[in-house]
């Protein structure tokens, strides 16, 4: 069934379209990998979703509910989960806290009471520190981390709500050639424990074939390809304007 | 008719004196990020020294015009002994830190200007009211105005008209602009921030003399000018969007005119009015009339 | 080096501070003197106030005080004087009230210019025990609305600066169709204005007001005011301003001719004649809160007191010093009745408030009599008069002065002055 | 109270220090109660022998303490209010309204009174403020206070500019002797600032507590994680304006006056300063900071009374130079090793 659709999305900054006509649908359970050149749309179609910007016209549903008019907070809470480019992560305080942050804004109860460090929280934070290798790191400083661990971190934070969808921009921007692959993997494996669909945004192809079930190019606001990896990375326009095999024109 | 006449000349004159009044504090904190409470005390401080200066200029038998001149001197007095002292010797060591603990630095500052102050003009009251006289009266139906008042309104579209070209039209001014919109980015062109913050601290404590010199011959210079000012100061540049000149323009308007309504038509809301127009503006306007609101970063 | 002495000071106090206080305390009287030292109340209250106790002090303790105050300090214990700034608001003034009496350990208060810091102060004093003397503020409130064992008052309250300028008014019979006001937006101006409004019901059954200005205190800049006094002409324009606020409005409105066009009078501004000089508009009508300064009564110890002051500050007294000597001089007689009456011994609160308690004594600027609120309220003679410079000697003279006795401005005992006016000044004597 | 995981972490830690958690965990709540009760049970005891000047002083910091307490709860958020005179003149005028107008006698009565009244005063600008930040939050509630001082100078029947006296509280039921009546009300003053100390270090250690520390870093990344900013901003105002209404109730009971000064910005200034010279660590600091404030005043102004405003100025650009953590910082730096 349909997680996310998006119909006839459209959004120009000035001159710029950054979207144009974006109808999508993602079913639950997809890995979806969303490609394309620099300035193609795709952070400000992720930005659409959580309701950080608004389309000039079109409409997002996510689950069955039009999402379109909502503010970041409520899509949250519908089950919508993003990471950051740059890890938005609170540089003082350490890897854990971070977690309880995370976990203390989750949390629906409106409570002045109830100590953020309680055993539950803490406990909830350290399984998923666990699955995503971060437990050695629980109590150092995050401003200290190297940018794998605070990527990772980033991501674990977004998943304590357990979102049904996860929104991911560029997970492995910034993260060394050999960082790259055990990264994904812990990611992954982190997700697989329950059926999560995944949007990622992301430029290495590598990335991409491996772990995308789907792929969906964008070209300066366009979607012009969508399918299984290896269809739409054979296809002329994601070859011309996005891994720049052909030349473009 | 006239008494609308009344309103508006009399809002008018008080708009000026409040546009010199603030204009400075308004520039500082664009430049610095800083509300300086010791405003007040400089102002304070150019009225001290106007009362000085044109005693000095009276005995050196100077004619009765260059008195003006000999306030205009005092406010450079005030801005060349003061700024070295409060903006190197102090400020500088706060920089970068949160805007309010500035406000507290200044704060202290205020204190122990307050008994500075004192301690070298005593508590005896200075006079200054020979310039009051230069400009002659208006007469206008039952009403006469001293025309110094109008000086004061041209004083102010001097004021305002410098700082403006000064801004906009000199390469420092765009110096300036830059370090305004935002002082990482200058110092990373190479702009030497910490120079124009030093250059805008003292342009901004000549102003706040200058305003006290030109009010010294309306009023007796004696212990306490400073604080009435700071809070009115305050509401104008609130008002107009700190950091903004024609906001400060505006605002000065916006409540003299207030005030002026106030005064002649409710006498009882006089008290307060200011603070209502203050109040309503900020909830309104967050940033002020003048100030666009700065988008979150993502 | 001042932070140094500062926390000495402060290690001191906090070790052995009520030690020391004691020590000495038997040969030497300790005074704590509270007025505004800086502020905008300093210049024309404060500071001259305190000028004033500093020469009378050194006088009473050499003993050079003409008789009967020819005693050496206080009965021949050494007056030892705590200056208190009282700037800083009522709460701060209940702290340090508090402080005198139990850290430095005073003897007795003479202290506050400001209605609100008389109103804070009073029944911390009556809570304590401890004898105070309101020296110089003016609301009626304290002894009309409250019963004080403690607490005195050596000076008129305002009621009578107003009565008495409505009185001289019409004792001068101008003629009166409508009149103005401009008062500070705050107790003082509003009760001031009361009064004299009140009183003029009484005396100018016909006259109405007109124009009400409430200028927010320390405003500074009276152009629009003005402009509202003149554009509504009336026969007398009524201010209570005092201090840098007067002294701004009479800047501002002299050469607007305002002057000219209405008799202005003032209800408390002679204070500001020596420093406004030849700024200040011949023939404006004011008081001076009593019989003060240039219409101070001529008598053996005015003379003393006028030259005193002049010879060390070169400027003659106004009304500020002259409260705080009549203040001083009855402490003084106060002390000395109740010593005697105490074998001698330095007395406590309960015997000096027992002495003091409708005591009458003479000061520069007459006779006190301490009449109202059970004996704990003076009353004294006032006098107003009209300006005029005196180009020969430099100076603004007062003319046409006319001498109000104390039964005819202020209420009989017993008697809120409010319903005292209201009631057409019952039992009031020897008017002119 | 060193807890386990800590000590585990430290085992693990590849590299660079541990820090110490932003907020303490649960088993912290036991001794800090403890703390708290030896804490007041050392106060009352020296309260006994203290000389009555100090008693004084001390409960008048202590009150002052409580509007500061809750400046600090609003600056955990990022925010610095510079009109919570108005909170405290509210909390002020209830309690000495009450007292006169209604004959409520009872301490603890009026000073919850107070409490409640600034809390009503102050909820409906809640939601409005929770939108400001930085200068303008500062500015806003710097007008609203001024707005409230201008209407307590108009109003006769609230006493007008001299403000007007407030009798001598009740306890129980019970009428205080003149003798004890400072020390009672010192007790009284010092036990409602350990609760008030006590319940703000639970809110700050609470979720919301960490969402507020959280706002006050990234509030993008609170709204990103399903945490509504405002709400958090909007309740701790509230919060704060309960705790400025309990200290102004508490100093009116003291002091026996109450007058328009209580909504000056000058008074609202020196509460901010209070909490910006405890910092945001620790609540503890707050009482301690407002107690050293006032010793400076009172001792400044009795030994130069022509420039105690000087000397109390350069303390303040003393502190601010050399503690710019607040004194708060000089003990809970140890609190994490």
């Amino acid at each position: 069934m349909t997680l996310l659709l998006a119909a006839g999305v459209h959004k120009r900054f000035g001159a710029v379209v950054a979207a144009a006509d974006i109808t999508i649908a993602i079913a639950a359970g997809e890995r979806v990998s969303l490609i394309g050149s620099n300035g193609a749309g795709k952070t400000t179609f992720v930005n659409m979703i959580t309701g950080y910007l608004k389309p000039d016209a079109g409409r997002i549903a996510f689950d069955g509910r039009d999402v379109t008019p909502l503010d970041p907070r409520a899509v949250t809470r519908l089950g919508v989960a993003r990471s950051f480019q740059i890890p938005q992560l609170y540089g003082d305080l350490s890897v854990l806290d971070n977690m309880l942050v995370a976990n203390a804004c989750h949390d629906q109860r409106l409570s002045f009471w109830l100590p953020a460090h309680r055993s539950d929280a803490v406990e909830r934070a350290e399984r998923l520190l666990e699955r995503f290798r971060l437990a050695e790191h629980r109590a150092r400083r995050v401003a200290e981390l190297p940018g794998g661990v605070r990527k990772l971190l980033d991501i674990a934070m977004a998943l304590t709500g357990a979102p049904k969808l996860l929104l991911l921009d560029e997970p492995t921007s910034g993260v060394s050639a050999q960082e790259k692959f055990p990264m994904m993997d812990t990611i992954m494996t982190a997700l697989g424990h329950e059926a999560m669909t995944v949007l990622f945004v992301e430029h290495d192809m590598d990335i991409v074939e491996r772990y995308a079930s789907r792929v969906v190019a964008f070209y300066a606001g366009r979607i012009v390809a969508d399918g299984t990896p290896e269809e739409a990375l054979a296809t002329d326009d994601v070859r011309r304007y996005v891994t720049g095999e052909l030349l473009a024109g | 008719m006239n008494a609308v006449v009344t309103i508006l000349i009399d809002g008018l004159t008080y708009a000026s004196w409040l546009f010199i009044v603030a204009v400075g504090l308004t520039l500082v904190f664009g430049v610095l990020k800083i509300l300086n409470i010791a405003h007040g005390s400089f102002y304070a401080l150019g009225a001290y020294a106007a009362a000085s200066f044109v005693g000095w200029a009276a005995t050196l038998k100077w004619a009765p015009g260059f008195s003006i001149v000999a306030m205009l001197l005092a406010a450079v007095a005030v801005a060349a002994v003061m700024a070295p002292l409060t903006e190197r010797g102090l400020l500088r060591f706060f920089y970068g830190r949160d805007e309010v603990l500035l406000v507290l630095v200044t704060y202290a500052m205020f204190l122990i200007l307050e008994d500075v102050t004192k301690l070298v003009w005593g508590t005896n009251p200075y006079f200054v009211s020979e310039p009051y006289g230069l400009f002659g009266n208006l007469h206008v139906g039952v009403q006469t105005w001293v025309g110094y008042d109008f000086a004061l309104v041209a004083l102010a579209v001097v004021v305002g008209g410098a700082v403006w070209w000064g801004l906009n039209r000199t390469r420092q001014g765009k110096i300036t602009l830059a370090v305004i919109h935002s002082a990482e980015i200058a110092s990373s062109m190479g702009v030497n921030v910490s120079r124009v913050y030093m250059a805008a601290f003292s342009i901004g404590i000549f102003l706040a003399a200058l305003g006290g010199a030109f009010t010294a011959p309306m009023i007796s210079v004696q212990p306490g000018v400073s604080v009435g000012v700071i809070v009115v100061s305050f509401a104008v540049v609130i008002i107009g969007g700190l950091g903004s000149i024609e906001g400060a323009a505006v605002g000065a308007l916006i409540v003299g005119l207030a005030r002026s309504l106030a005064v002649h038509v409710a006498p009882v809301a006089e008290l307060f009015s200011i603070y209502i127009v203050m109040a309503v503006v900020l909830m309104f306007r967050p940033e002020g009339l003048f100030q666009r609101t700065q988008a979150r970063k993502i | 080096m001042t932070r140094n002495r500062f926390w000495r000071a402060v290690a001191l106090s906090l070790t052995s501070g009520a030690l020391c206080a004691a020590a000495h305390a038997q040969e030497t009287f300790k005074l704590g003197i509270v007025s505004f030292l800086s502020g905008q109340a300093a210049e024309s209250f404060g500071v001259p106030a305190v000028n004033g106790a500093k020469v009378v002090i050194d006088a009473f303790n050499k003993g050079a005080a003409p008789a009967p105050y020819n005693k050496t300090g206080f009965g021949g214990m050494r007056i030892e004087p705590v200056y208190v700034d009282e700037n800083g608001g009522a709460t701060k003034q209940v702290q340090e009230l508090r402080n005198l009496y139990d850290r430095e350990k005073v003897d007795a208060v003479v202290g506050y210019v400001g209605s609100g810091d008389c109103l804070a102060v009073a029944p911390v004093a009556e809570e304590m025990k401890r004898f105070l003397i309101l020296y110089d503020c003016g609301t009626p409130r304290i002894f009309e609305d409250n019963k004080l064992q403690y607490v005195f008052r050596t000076a008129s309250h305002a009621a009578m600066d107003n009565v008495a300028l409505a009185r001289y008014l019409k004792a001068r019979n101008i003629k009166i169709e409508n009149f103005n006001l401009i008062n500070q937006d705050y107790a003082w101006g509003q009760d001031s204005k009361k009064d004299f409004v009140l009183s003029m019901e009484k005396l100018f059954p016909g006259a109405k007001p007109g124009e009400d200005q409430l200028p927010k205190f320390g405003a500074g800049q009276y152009g629009t005011e003005i402009s509202a006094l003149m554009a509504k002409p009336a026969d007398v324009t009524h201010s209570s301003l005092w201090g840098g606020d007067l002294q701004a409005f009479v800047l501002q409105a002299a050469p607007r001719g305002l002057f000219s066009r209405t008799q202005v009078v003032f209800s408390a501004a002679d204070h500001v004649l020596p420093g406004l000089g030849e700024k200040m508009p011949n023939g404006v009508i004011l008081g001076a809160r009593g019989a003060y300064g240039l219409m101070s009564p001529k008598s053996a110890l005015n003379d003393w007191w006028w030259d005193l002051y002049s010879k060390a500050y070169n400027t003659y007294p106004v009304q500020a010093p002259y409260r705080m000597v009549q203040s001083l001089l009855g402490l003084k007689l106060a002390v000395e009745k109740a010593m005697a009456a105490n074998g001698g011994k330095k007395p406590t609160s309960e015997q000096l408030a027992a002495a003091l308690t409708g005591l009458e004594w003479d000061s520069p600027a007459g006779r006190i009599r301490m009449v109202l609120g059970d004996g704990h309220q003076a009353i004294q003679d006032t006098a107003i008069g009209r300006t005029r410079y005196d180009a020969a000697k430099k100076m603004v003279v007062l003319e046409d002065i006319q001498r109000f006795p104390a039964e005819c401005v202020n209420p009989p005992p017993g008697m809120k002055s409010e319903d005292w006016i209201k009631a057409g000044f019952p039992g009031a004597k020897g008017c002119p | 109270m060193s807890a386990s995981t800590e000590d585990l972490a430290i085992g693990t830690a590849a590299a660079g220090p541990p820090v110490p958690p932003a907020v303490r965990r649960a088993p912290g709540r036991a001794g800090m109660l403890a703390l708290a009760l030896g804490a007041f049970a050392v106060l009352a005891a020296a309260g006994w022998v203290f000389p009555r000047w100090l008693t004084f002083l001390l409960t008048m910091a202590a009150a002052n303490g409580l509007v500061s307490l809750g400046i600090v709860g609003l600056m955990r958020g990022g925010v610095v209010p510079f009109g919570q005179g108005m909170v405290f003149a509210a909390g002020g005028y209830a309690a000495a309204l009450l007292y006169n107008k209604l004959g409520v006698t009872d301490a603890v009565g009026l000073t919850l009174a107070g409490g409640v009244a600034a809390l009503l005063v102050a909820a409906p600008f809640a939601p409005l403020l929770s939108r400001y930040r930085g200068i303008f939050f500062a500015m806003l509630t710097l007008a609203l206070s001024m707005v409230t001082y201008g209407l307590l100078m108009k109003l006769d029947t609230l006493g007008g500019s001299d403000g007007f006296n407030v009798g001598r509280p009740t306890l129980f039921g019970q009428k205080l002797p003149d003798d004890r009546v400072g020390y009672i009300l010192y007790l009284l003053t010092t036990a409602v600032a350990t609760l008030a100390a006590v319940a703000m270090r639970i809110a700050f250690d609470s979720t919301r507590g960490l969402v507020t520390l959280a706002v006050r870093e990234n509030e993008l990344r609170v709204e990103y994680l399903g945490g509504s900013v405002r709400r958090a901003m909007a309740m701790n105002f509230v919060i704060a304006a309960f705790c400025g209404g309990l200290g102004g109730a508490l100093v009116v009971l003291s002091l026996g006056h109450i007058e328009p000064n209580f909504s000056y910005w000058t008074t609202s200034g020196e509460f901010v300063f209070v909490a910006i010279l405890a910092g945001w660590q620790s609540v503890a600091a707050v009482f301690v900071a407002s107690t050293v404030l006032e010793i400076v005043r009172s001792f400044s102004s009795a030994y130069f009374p022509n420039t105690w405003q000087l000397a109390l100025g350069l303390f303040l650009l003393f502190v601010i130079r050399f503690l710019p953590r607040g004194i708060g910082s000089l003990w809970t730096k140890r609190a994490g090793h």
